[in-house]
């Protein structure tokens, strides 16, 4: 990750995200045993683990906060995502190396009663008419990098046949299938809580600095936790915990996916708009106040297209306002607590 | 090319959807949708929506760019291109 | 609800509840304005509405608020609460008395899904094996009033004989029972939530101040909302309003209920010490510091009852903590906007 | 019956299961769980559920009092009055 040492003195480099690990670590795991235990009064902590980097570095600080039997994994698959069975295979190694057995709890039946895929695939037959069972679909964005261009989200559709269409979304189109999907990540986590009542334990979240910042997590979804230990870290940061940690060297080396659409998709094009070592050096530059030009020097690119992703950085933190939002009350509460 | 019932039609569609609880006094036809905050990336899809449906057109990728969009302003001059209102 | 004026002189009265409705209906429906409109730039607001007094408050205000067309109303009744027929009636009649067509979700299959139901059976089979189908279930604790024994949960079932057992629950027992019922009030939110990610609109919550205080809510279930227009107001002021706001009689004149369980339960049988009315006066008098004698006086109750349900309150908020935690961070992020 | 022993068993329980993140030398035997907000409506049940189980009696409703339950020596006090242990 390091860059060139004529780069390194003129500006800034991949150097800035590196974590004093052991440091990082044992910060993490006060931090979790005070909240759980103490403020919380709570067993222990349920951590729903996908094969992701961020779920499988969250289960492991868990577990040397806590120990292994105070740790409760779920694996929580469901019928159709592009990558379920890899998953549920990374989750069960990360498990295993933890000494922790997993349990199953497959989602899937749940979504059809909440009709996730039925109110999903009617919106985006408005689109795509022709979408029906055996099609697999993903949303997508335009680079960001690439043109000052508005991101349009478009649905891309396979047919059983191979045949790959793509269409623009209309606003009730995109809203519909984003928010059947956002069914996923709901359901999972009212699974953790269920557990997590039942147990007496607390719910761990998973979101990175990354997501965290920009929004990219579904509120109530994998926005909702109780605590969540690796929310203060880039992306980058956690890959290095990972490794600190012990984490399977087959998760750690998995590129990051949304895991959440039938077909494949990346992150970048979903969401960010770089892939996550950039983003995470954009992010801090923009944070540390480097302007684009020195922090487009570090990254091989212009100073208009990191003046595009700063923008970019800035809109999604305005979108994520009601993302993070507190209840809003309309009143003072009188001799509350909190 | 009906120029001002453009704008004054443009104007009313952002005032109903984007201006929401903002008072549309202090909302001028050249102000950016993107600087105010106005917008956001379901926003920009109704922008688009309300245009071809209103207007009958198609809007490419390529020509969804704040130069024609982000304003009433750049709205109104991007319908005008288009010789439609 | 006056008291008489020897009273009145003496001590603390039920006129401590009072509200100006006409002026507290104002700074609501203004604060609804800002935060739904302004702060998170949505476009109305979803309310789940039970035929309760607190939902139909809320579904009133937000009328006044955004007006009608931006109030998406969602009736979710599922299979087998007690009330489930008559909370579905009245939510029509006050949806129709707003002038909104009310949406109707069916809840049974996602809990079915979930195995909400056979999962709190088998908690109940740990102590009345012969629970089984056709039966009915709630759960029930002592009165804190007549003794200063523990609050132990019992679960009191009925056969479909009409065979009445209760049994003492143990930890897991209890735990688990309701771990599998706050199934119910997750899904209403996530269903709430879809339909508000679906229309960009915002939810509601409606938790009343005793609630949020005492912790009555289930955390990401009915504890979740982007805004709560009435987490301020004591349970009478809510009543209060609802006149105010002509909401239909029918809902003033109800009993609060928790319509969760399949036997019907009441509010105090289940968690609060006193009925609402009394427990509202207790928790103003224990926020403004009246003492126990005082506020004994003005309620018909032993000044060591009243220490008892001050003590009550007490180890609520001290539960209260884990419910109203915001997300805890195990560091600081860098540059986060909130 | 084994008073000490009794202390040291539901001392240990205490610590185990009520005690949590808190440090052990700080809690004395004669603490209070309810005014340390050691005990909630789980812990009472925890507690109950462990002596019933421990020493095979059955407690009945109206012994669940603070008098029997709220410390370490209340509750070997109670399994005295039980003959326990």
């Amino acid at each position: 990750m390091g860059l060139n040492s004529e780069q390194k003195k003129s500006g800034i480099s991949f150097d800035v995200l590196e974590l004093d690990r052991t440091a990082a670590t044992e910060e993490i795991v006060t931090s979790i045993q005070s909240v759980v235990l103490k403020k919380f009064r709570k067993r222990g902590a349920v951590v729903g683990i996908s094969g992701g980097i961020d779920s499988s570095v969250v289960a492991a600080l868990c577990v040397r906060a806590l120990g292994p039997e105070k740790v409760h994994l779920l694996l929580m698959p469901e019928g159709e995502s592009a990558s379920t069975d890899e998953s549920t295979e990374l989750g069960r190694s990360l498990a295993k190396s933890l000494g922790v057995e997993p349990q199953l709890e497959d989602i899937t039946s749940v979504l059809q009663g909440a009709g996730c895929y039925e109110r999903r695939d009617s919106a985006i037959r408005e689109v795509i008419p022709e979408y029906g069972p055996g099609w697999k679909s993903k949303i997508v964005l335009p680079s960001v990098i690439q043109s000052d261009q508005f991101r349009i989200f478009s649905v891309v559709a396979h047919s059983p046949e191979g045949q790959e269409i793509k269409a623009r979304l209309k606003p009730e189109g995109y809203l519909g299938v984003v928010a059947a999907t956002n069914f996923k990540q709901r359901t999972r986590k009212m699974m953790e809580y269920f557990h997590a009542d039942r147990l007496n334990f607390a719910v761990a979240g998973t979101p990175n600095l990354l997501e965290y910042d920009q929004g990219f997590f579904v509120k109530g979804g994998d926005g909702l936790a109780d605590f969540k230990p690796i929310a203060h870290l880039y992306k980058s940061q956690v890959y290095q915990l990972a490794e600190h940690l012990g984490v399977p060297e087959e998760i750690c080396s998995r590129p990051p996916t949304t895991d959440t659409y039938s077909l494949p998709q990346s992150q970048e094009e979903f969401y960010f708009s770089l892939p996550y070592d950039q983003m995470d050096l954009c992010l801090w530059a923009k944070n540390h106040g480097v302007d684009a030009q020195e922090t487009g020097a570090a990254l091989g690119l212009s100073a208009e297209q990191v003046e595009r992703v700063y923008r970019d950085i800035e809109a999604k933190r305005r979108m994520a306002v009601y993302l993070h939002a507190q209840p809003a009350f309309s009143g003072r509460p009188d001799g509350a607590t909190s | 090319m009906d120029t001002a019932g453009n704008q004054k039609k443009v104007r009313a569609f952002v005032v109903e959807n984007l201006l929401l609880g903002e008072e549309e006094n202090d909302f001028s036809d050249s102000q950016s949708f993107l600087e105010s905050g106005l917008i956001d990336s379901t926003g920009i899809l109704e922008v688009i929506a309300f245009l071809e449906e209103e207007y009958e057109i198609t809007i490419a990728d390529e020509e969804m760019v704040p130069d024609n969009l982000d304003s009433v302003d750049n709205i109104v001059a991007f319908l005008q291109t288009r010789r439609v209102g």
